[in-house]
């Protein structure tokens, strides 16, 4: 397989784009956490293939760190999901508006 | 990992082993007392380590730099989790929270910090950035009888998630155009035009960005920042407007010092951020009644400032911004140790209404919240000053004339709110109700933050002679 | 200077400054007995005026060197000295602060609320103005220029009057931009000579000599304008000084007026003036113009001010006019007429800023409208208000007549227009300070109850203020001999 | 003797009011009474001891610098000469007299002590601008007769009409000041000097456009001290003080300071023909004006007062005709009869039960001591300048040099003279008859009045009888004493046919005839006052109140307004709160960003993004990828 | 061949994330994205990434979209009742984002000379992968370690009932 390398950059823009339109768009948390990991799925393209681009080790290695790390992420953030459910029976995040100004 | 890069690691091996050992004897031994000692004791050894043993080598594992600037601020972020330690004393026993969890989870970002200020490798930024981040997330939601606790949980960790996939997606690109993770040759290698591919690599650098604006509040992504500083328990709110921010100026401190000329061509941008910053700060602090989050919006002001000092691409920039993150964590810490130390049953005094008067109840920690605030305000002969004629030294000297009176207009703005607060504290009228007394920890970092912002504002030259044997 | 820089001498100016920060440490750590904070403030303030003194007696006289020098490192990095000089001119301020912060103290002594809080704070004035008189760095002049400020703000926002808030924070603000400005200034100056020279440094007698394009020194010389004539201050920067004024509590009122203005002409004596010559002479006439219009302007409005404290404030901002206007004409005898006018101002205003204060505490009001018949109720203190009043509209023989004479006789010699339109103005100060006096201490009295007469006390700061009106009226020789020679090195364009 | 111990003639009056200003109200009244009269009458004293120190040159004396700096020298230095000599007489004797009046007149009074200390004070200001040997010191007590003016007039001041009448007349002198000040700073910067004597040395090197300048600047000054049109308006109102006030600043001395200044400066003005025209102009007017403003007064006080302006307006115009000796003859002999009147006016006001309205006295020769009556009588035909008194021969010497002057525009001025003088002839007897004749119309009860009130009449009455010996003209067999002593100060020479002057002292004493048979004629028998507009336009000085209110004061007041509330608190204190409220507002224009929504905080991010994507988009299309 | 494939794939990832942005039951939502997933797996897989690809699948696909889908499951969240109208506010940058995105992308593409470089033909071994994770990268792999330690503690912090009384 041989392709533009900015065609797979093109496709982690969009894929990314999509991300952040889940992110903006949508208001229910666990929605949002969803839009954040296509993000990272963007971000992780991206680094495949620079890695191939560059021919080197360094991008794959950050995508299995960043997995890893978007693991314990979701763990922490799904027990906030919980915890605040429980606390509101709500996952809309503009329910949450007790501060401002 | 060879053990000359675990020796050089040392200080953050004390902190984030000794973190996992009371997470570990907390488990069995509930009493908080103790734990908290340990937790104190073990960031002091940390600091202390950091201080005294020197490192075999000045890089660790290729991602961390073990040099004296890495060292100095790892002392700091040390010390600076020792402090809130203290004030999160009381805290911690009156909300029946897990000492052991807390204690741990509070070296466990000192640690984070630490590597953070000490990066130099883009992978090395990331996992330490994430680690700390990690820490706040669950330290800001950790009291869970709190409401506005939870909020500010929710905002701070979706806010950071969204703000991880833009660092992410930076990296990515970063590593796209130049083939590497490591800073200097990152940033020389798209200079270099090593493949053209150089206008990726400063969109990347522009994501990263983002992130970074959003870890130490820059508008426009400062808007959590009031709602989290509200939310958060002041020993945590201390640590997250000190360390978090001060970790990730330091760190960019290092890049831009490895970095070079890559910031020239983000110049013009960051001009930009920091303009906004600096106005969105000061102006939006003016209409504040709640001293917290006016503190949030002074820290949103000083981090423009810091950026100002950031842009001037010579030494005498770096210094000031060094200096100034010094100093601004130290006065923060102070303020929110002074909140801390006042926190009773009916939680922490907030609301400008609740200052009024204080002065009259509480005249010693009032004068030096005053104290304080003036510095934040930049009043001479506090370290506050010095920090910002530093930094406009050098702003002026690298020509920012319209970014120093940008300045000179949100530092009038400031001293307006910062002298209403300082009013409100002695106003005569209705005297305010009794608040606690406080206990020897927080008054020991309350003196010490007051001793540190007077010594540091009179005698300047003992930290900057530091920082100028130490920049990378 | 050099020679005196290299004798081992005692460090008098640290101890003018370190007094006074001494003595209000002093007082917070005694702040729950409000009897030892008010006799630690007066001992020393006392201590302060004799050092004072003694200089003035026995380091007095020079030819326009300095006649002390104090130089040490302070901050290496950025080229900041520790540098306290003292010429004559210094002298004289340093002595009038002494004289003031003495009476300030006793005007004090009835504060009942946070007694410690207020003398603390008024000897960090005190402190602090002999700093800014003393400092001869710039950054280390910023430092006092400031730190003088918040003592004041303090003075005004707890202790002050109804509007009491928003006059200090107006008053801070205000002032603030104009220091900021000149912080600018001065660090583009400390820039600019280092690039010339390599030596980076912000002693003032280092920057003397710094080569300036004409825009650049325009800037700057704007720049410390911009703060020295808002503290003066000129027309129309002066609506701050008239709420304060007013708003201040008593012995805020007195150093307000009496030390803290003057500090904004200082500062275009010793800074702005000899830092930018060239500059200096192309704004010249727009000062003495500005000068003027305030002289008129703040007497007019002085007229139709009914609460008397704001009248004295509008007085002062009309005297200060006269100053600057002595300034502006660049003369010799005009310039120590204007030194000398500082002094008399500070006393006589300062004395009626007290007068004011007493007639507040008996009658409970300062407007015009109940005030009157004085003279029969209080027959001491109206004499004294009378006295002083008259000294203040510059009755020949008392002590402002003897600046103000200088001042137009050496204006006349440089500015014929300027001193006779400022002659006029003499008329004006007579009408509104005659307006005063009617409106308070003659006419019938308003109140049968009987109200107390001076106190000793209040003897205490009245009569030695009194005398010396009137000594600085007949023979001022001794307060102007330490001028000559500074005024003379200072107008030929340098410092020693 | 020693030629400082000169300092001794007004330090004495000084030091009394001093210790009685400290001290007088803690002791004895008799010995603040002491105290007042001793320091006057030790000056007087001091004088007649000092006297040959005026001879030849005079004395000059220096007690010690007052004002150093640059080129400006100037001491506390006294001048003893030939002119201040007899003035210096003059002021502290008829004072004298004067305080020995006020113990009397004053002996209900409790304010006691203030007031003598204010009288001692007053002669000692007087006595500094009699011999001061600066401008400076002039000043010095041109500003402290201002003062006590001001403390004496106001000196009831319970009463808040005397208060205003103190403050108007301070006001008032002072604009006169003003251009004495101007004048003062001029001659220092034209001769580097303010000495009196170097000054008029220096006079003739000064180009003549600055002197006419110069000239009207002291014109004006004196003006405002010696009450001439324009500056006339204070006089009248400062009728309110105590009567020994009015006899003492009023009449013989204060209103003097402005001729003795014009003497002082002869030399200085005399070298203008112009402004010696504008000189004798000032006085003609005012002398006239002041004539008919004092037929229609109602208030025996009032009435003297602008008599005394018409006088002193007579000594303005003989300064104008170039004779000093002349207008200090006549300062003399006015100073003595003005007294008089006065202080009989205060013995009559006394009689009438504090009745000032003439309409409302009438008899008082039939109900008082009837020495007050002759006293009276003494003044006013000096005043009126009946034959053979002093004011006549005054009178007619400065008529005289008007009617001899060279220039034709002074038969015009001589003209007014002799009119004023049948004006001043008339009214005078109409408060003569008023007062005196006929019956009783008033109310009031009588006072007792003291010995004290009568006795110091009498020397005033002689002397206002004799004066005319002082300065006899020659063609009546006198020997001109007074112009032989001021010698080359006397000024002009008046030099005239003997049939010129005999045809015009037959015409003076005609036209007094004239004015005492008019007034015979008319008030002979009591009528009421005439309420016409004329008589009521005379009543209030020409409307020159209103006049005065309607061109300064009310401008004055309202530009103080638009000053005070218009500019400052309007414009601005509004400016700066708009500003400050601009800012609020872009404050609260930026925290409403702070939504607490989640959704609003992303979105911010977007916008962050945005503009990095804008200015990454910028860079490219721009730089080509670089 | 491949290379088509390479396409085809990144449509369907496109096309299957446009699908789960858009769902408004949440578990539709996860199950269209694991399939995105799966196809980015195999992008990855064509790139010369088999282990990442496998990870792909393994973690993010099988570990955390479960977890997702196991929190949507556990707390029986109904599709939303609400329906999402954002109003142009929200679109608006959006609508601008995507904009200028694409518009980079392809001034990028059309302009760059490097982003029109081939990549393909790279193999990297898992071998390779894993001894640079456990070689040069151990020291991140030891802080992920970390992270992860204290995820855990934060999830259990976070996660556990509230206690009694408090929950409201």
């Amino acid at each position: 397989m041989m392709i533009p390398f900015g065609h797979a950059l093109a496709f982690a823009a969009a894929l990314f784009i999509l991300g952040l339109t889940c992110v903006l768009l949508r208001r229910q948390i666990l929605m949002i956490l969803i839009g954040v990991e296509i993000m990272l799925n963007a971000a992780s393209l991206v680094f495949v293939a620079a890695s191939a681009y560059w021919r080197q080790v360094d991008g794959q290695v950050f995508v299995i760190l960043l997995m890893a790390i978007t693991a314990a992420e979701v763990a922490v953030a799904l027990a906030m999901v919980v915890y605040l459910w429980r606390r509101k029976r709500t996952l809309v995040a503009d329910e949450f508006n007790g501060m401002h100004g | 990992m060879s053990l000359i890069d675990l020796l050089a690691l040392l200080p953050v091996l004390i902190l984030a082993f000794g973190g996992t050992a009371i997470l570990m004897v907390g488990a069995w031994y509930r009493e908080p007392r103790p734990l908290l000692a340990g937790g104190i004791a073990t960031a002091l050894i940390g600091a202390v380590a950091a201080g005294m043993v020197p490192p075999p080598s000045l890089e660790i594992a290729g991602l961390f730099s073990a040099g004296g600037y890495a060292r100095f601020f790892t002392i700091l972020w040390a010390l600076l989790a020792a402090a809130g330690l203290m004030v999160a004393t009381r805290y911690i026993m009156e909300k029946r929270l897990g000492a052991g969890e807390y204690v741990s989870l509070v070296l466990y970002a000192a640690a984070g910090m630490a590597l953070l200020s000490s990066a130099t490798h883009l992978l090395g930024l990331f996992l330490a950035l994430e680690t700390f981040t990690l820490a706040f997330y669950i330290l800001i939601a950790s009291n869970r009888r709190c409401e506005m606790a939870a909020e500010a949980g929710l905002k701070y960790l979706l806010m950071g998630a969204v703000a991880t996939g833009f660092m992410a997606f930076g990296i990515a690109l970063i590593y796209a155009s130049s083939g590497t993770l490591a800073l200097p040759d990152a940033a020389l290698r798209m200079t270099a035009a090593a493949g053209g591919l150089q206008p990726w690599g400063l969109l990347g650098w522009g994501l990263v960005l983002i992130a970074v604006g959003f870890k130490i509040s820059l508008a426009p992504f400062h808007l959590w920042t009031p709602d989290v500083y509200q939310g958060a328990p002041a020993p945590v709110g201390g640590l997250l407007a000190t360390g978090s921010k001060g970790a990730v100026v330091a760190a960019l401190v290092g890049m831009l010092s490895l970095a070079g000329p890559v910031w020239h061509d983000l110049v013009d941008l960051l001009w930009l951020l920091a303009a906004v910053t600096m106005l969105a700060g000061a102006l939006g602090a003016l209409g504040q009644k709640n001293l917290k989050r006016l503190l949030a919006y002074s820290s949103v002001t000083h981090m423009g400032t810091l950026l100002v000092g950031l842009l001037c691409q010579n030494t005498e920039g770096l210094a000031a911004t060094t200096f100034y993150v010094v100093v601004y964590a130290i006065t923060s810490l102070g303020a929110f140790a002074v909140i801390a130390s006042l926190a009773d049953q009916r939680g922490e005094p907030m609301a400008f209404d609740e200052w009024r008067g204080l002065g009259y109840r509480h005249p010693v920690r009032s004068a030096v919240l005053v104290l304080i605030l003036l510095s934040l305000a930049g009043l001479p002969g506090t370290a506050g000053f010095m920090a910002k004629f530093a930094v406009f030294q050098a702003a002026l000297q690298s020509g920012y004339l319209g970014l120093v009176l940008i300045g000179v207009f949100a530092s009038v703005v400031s001293f307006a709110f910062y002298l209403r607060v300082a009013m409100l504290l002695f106003q005569p009228e209705a005297p305010a109700v009794q608040r606690h007394a406080g206990t020897a920890p927080e008054h020991a970092v309350v003196a010490v933050c007051t001793a540190a912002v007077l010594v540091f504002g009179l005698f300047p030259g003992i930290l900057f002679d530091l920082i100028g044997r130490l920049l990378p | 200077m050099s020679t005196l820089a290299t004798l081992p001498q005692f460090p008098w100016l640290s101890l003018l400054v370190l007094l006074p920060l001494a003595g209000a440490l002093l007082c917070l750590l005694h702040s729950g007995r409000p009897a030892e904070c008010r006799a630690l403030a007066l001992a020393t303030s006392l201590a302060v005026f004799g050092v004072a003194l003694y200089l003035f007696i026995y380091h007095g006289q020079g030819d326009g060197r300095w006649l002390l020098y104090e130089d040490s490192a302070w901050i290496s990095r950025y080229g900041i000295r520790y540098v306290l000089a003292m010429d004559g001119i210094a002298l004289l301020m340093v002595l009038l602060t002494a004289f003031m912060q003495l009476a300030a103290i006793l005007l004090a002594w009835r504060v009942e609320r946070q007694v410690a809080g207020f003398f603390a704070l008024l000897l960090l004035l005190e402190a602090g103005l002999m700093g800014i008189f003393l400092a001869y760095d710039l950054v280390f002049f910023y430092l006092f220029w400031e730190v003088a400020l918040i003592p004041m703000f303090f003075l005004i926002s707890v202790w002050g009057g109804a509007n009491r808030r928003r006059a200090a924070l107006k008053f801070f603000l205000y002032t603030l931009v104009g220091s900021f400005c000149m912080l600018v200034a001065m660090i583009a100056l400390y820039q600019i000579h280092g690039a010339q020279t390599g030596v980076y440094t912000f002693v003032i007698g280092e920057l003397l000599h710094t080569q300036l394009t004409a825009a650049q020194e325009g800037w700057l010389f704007a720049g410390f304008l911009a703060a020295f004539i808002v503290k003066s201050p000129l027309v129309p920067f002066h609506t701050w000084l008239t709420d304060a004024l007013t708003e201040a509590p008593a012995a805020g009122s007195l150093d307000l007026t009496g030390l803290l203005l003057k500090t904004g002409i200082y500062g275009l004596i010793r800074l702005a003036f000899p830092l930018f010559p060239n500059a200096t002479a192309h704004f010249l006439p727009i000062l003495g113009v500005l000068a003027l219009v305030g002289l008129f302007h703040a007497a007019w409005s002085a007229y139709h001010q009914d609460d008397i404290k704001r009248l004295l404030a509008y007085s002062s901002i009309s005297h200060l006019g006269l100053v600057v206007l002595g300034l502006a004409a660049w003369q010799l005898t005009a310039w120590e007429g204007s030194l000398l006018l500082m002094v008399t101002h500070g006393i006589t205003t300062g004395a009626l800023f007290i007068l004011v204060a007493l007639i507040r505490e008996r009658t409970a009001t300062r407007s015009m409208q109940e005030l009157g018949g004085l003279w029969g109720q209080v027959p001491c203190l109206a004499f004294f208000f009378l006295f002083f009043s008259l000294a203040s509209l510059g009755l020949p023989g008392l002590a402002n007549f003897a600046g103000e004479i200088l001042v137009l006789l050496g204006t006349f010699r440089a500015h014929p227009v300027w001193a006779v339109a400022a002659l006029l103005g003499v008329v004006f100060a007579a009408a509104y300070m005659l307006r005063l006096v009617q409106g308070v201490i003659w006419g019938p009295a308003r109140s049968e109850r009987t109200l107390p007469d001076l106190t000793l006390r209040e003897w205490l700061m009245l009569l030695p203020m009194a005398l010396l009106v009137v000594w600085l009226g007949l023979y001022p020789a001794p307060f102007l001999a330490p001028l000559h020679g500074t005024v003379a090195v200072l107008l030929a364009g340098g410092l020693p | 003797m020693n030629d400082s111990l000169l300092f001794l003639i007004p330090l004495l009056p000084l030091f009394c009011a001093v210790i009685n200003l400290l001290f007088g109200m803690r002791l004895p009244r008799l010995f603040a009474e002491v105290m007042a009269v001793t320091g006057v009458a030790g000056a007087f004293a001091l004088t007649l001891l000092f006297w040959g120190h005026a001879e030849g040159d005079g004395s000059r004396a220096v007690l010690f610098t007052w004002l150093n700096s640059g080129t400006v020298d100037i001491s506390f230095a006294l001048n003893f000469d030939r002119l201040a000599a007899p003035m210096t007489l003059m002021v502290t004797g008829v004072a004298t007299l004067i305080h020995l009046y006020a113990v009397g007149y004053m002996h209900e009074d409790d304010d006691y002590a203030r007031f003598f200390a204010l009288l001692n004070l007053f002669v000692f200001a007087m006595l500094a601008i009699v011999l001061a040997d600066n401008l400076l010191v002039l000043f010095l007590g041109w500003e402290g007769v201002g003062l006590c003016s001001y403390g004496l007039i106001g000196f009831w001041y319970r009463k808040l009409e005397n208060a205003k009448a103190g403050t108007k007349a301070f006001l008032v002198t002072r604009v006169g000041d003003v251009f004495l000040g101007i004048a003062l700073l001029w001659l220092f910067a034209l001769t580097g000097t303010l000495s009196i004597n170097a000054i008029n040395a220096q006079a003739a090197a000064i180009s003549p456009g600055v002197v006419i300048v110069l000239s009207l600047l002291l014109l004006l000054g004196a003006c405002g001290k010696s009450a001439q049109v324009p500056l006339m308006t204070w006089l009248a109102d400062a009728m309110a003080g105590p009567t020994p006030v009015s006899a003492l600043i009023h009449a013989a001395t204060m209103v003097t300071a402005g001729v003795y200044l014009l003497c002082r400066f002869f030399p200085l003005v005399s070298l203008s023909a112009v402004a010696m025209t504008a000189i004798t102009a000032i006085g003609a007017v005012t002398a006239i004006y002041a004539a008919t403003c004092a037929m229609a007064q109602r208030e025996i006080k009032r009435v003297l007062a602008y008599s005394t302006m018409s006088q002193v307006g007579y000594m303005f115009m003989a300064v104008g005709a170039g004779t000093v000796a002349g207008a200090m003859f006549h300062l003399l002999t006015h100073a003595f009869f003005k007294a008089l009147l006065f202080m009989a006016a205060g013995c009559v006001i006394h009689l009438a039960g504090d009745e000032n309205d003439i309409f409302k006295m009438g008899g008082l020769a039939r109900r008082g001591p009837v020495e007050l009556f002759w006293a009276f009588l003494a003044g006013a035909v000096c005043l009126a300048g009946l034959p053979l008194t002093g004011g006549f021969f005054s009178k007619d010497g400065i008529l005289l040099a008007l009617f001899t002057h060279p220039d034709p525009l002074y038969r015009v001025f001589w003209l007014i003279g002799v009119v004023t003088a049948l004006l001043t002839a008339f009214y005078t007897f109409r408060l003569v008859y008023l007062v005196f004749a006929g019956d009783y119309r008033g109310t009031g009860h009588p006072h007792a009045l003291p010995l004290l009130m009568r006795w110091p009449l009498w020397p005033l009455a002689l002397l206002g009888l004799a004066g005319g010996l002082f300065n006899l003209p020659v063609f009546v067999g006198g020997g001109e004493a007074l112009h032989h002593w001021y010698g080359t100060m006397a000024g002009r020479e008046v030099a005239a046919s003997h049939d010129v002057e005999w045809m015009l002292i037959g015409l003076a004493a005609a036209i007094a005839a004239a004015g005492w048979l008019a007034a015979h004629w008319r008030y002979r028998g009591y009528r009421p006052p005439l309420e016409n507009p004329v008589s009521r336009f005379l009543l209030s000085g020409w409307q020159a109140d209103a006049l005065v209110d309607r061109l300064f004061v009310r401008p004055f007041t309202s530009m103080a307004r638009f000053c005070s509330a218009g500019c400052d608190r309007a414009l601005l204190d509004g400016t700066l709160d708009g500003l400050a409220r601009l800012v609020s507002s872009w404050g609260r224009m930026l925290v409403q960003l702070t939504t607490g929504r989640l959704t609003t905080y992303l979105s911010a991010f977007a916008w962050g993004f945005l503009v990095l994507l804008g200015w990454f988009l910028l860079k490219l299309v721009n730089g080509g990828g670089h | 061949m491949t290379t088509a494939l390479f396409y085809i794939l990144g449509i369907i990832l496109l096309a299957a994330t446009l699908m789960c942005i858009t769902r408004r039951n949440p578990v539709h939502a996860v199950i269209y994205l694991v399939a995105g997933f799966f196809a980015l797996a195999l992008m990855f897989y064509l790139l010369g990434a088999p282990l990442v690809a496998a990870w792909e699948v393994i973690v993010y696909a099988g570990a955390i979209m479960v977890l997702f889908l196991f929190i949507i499951m556990m707390l029986g969240l109904a599709p939303q009742e609400v329906p999402e109208g954002p109003g142009w506010q929200r679109w608006l940058p959006l609508a601008l984002l995507s904009a200028s995105l694409m518009a980079c992308t392809l001034l990028l593409i059309l302009e760059d000379p490097a982003a029109g470089q081939k990549v393909g033909g790279f193999y990297l071994a898992p071998q390779a992968l894993g001894e640079a994770l456990f070689g040069r990268y151990a020291m991140a792999v030891e802080m992920v370690s970390f992270q992860l330690l204290f995820a855990t503690i934060g999830a259990y912090l976070l996660g556990r009932p509230l206690p009694k009384g408090e929950d409201q």
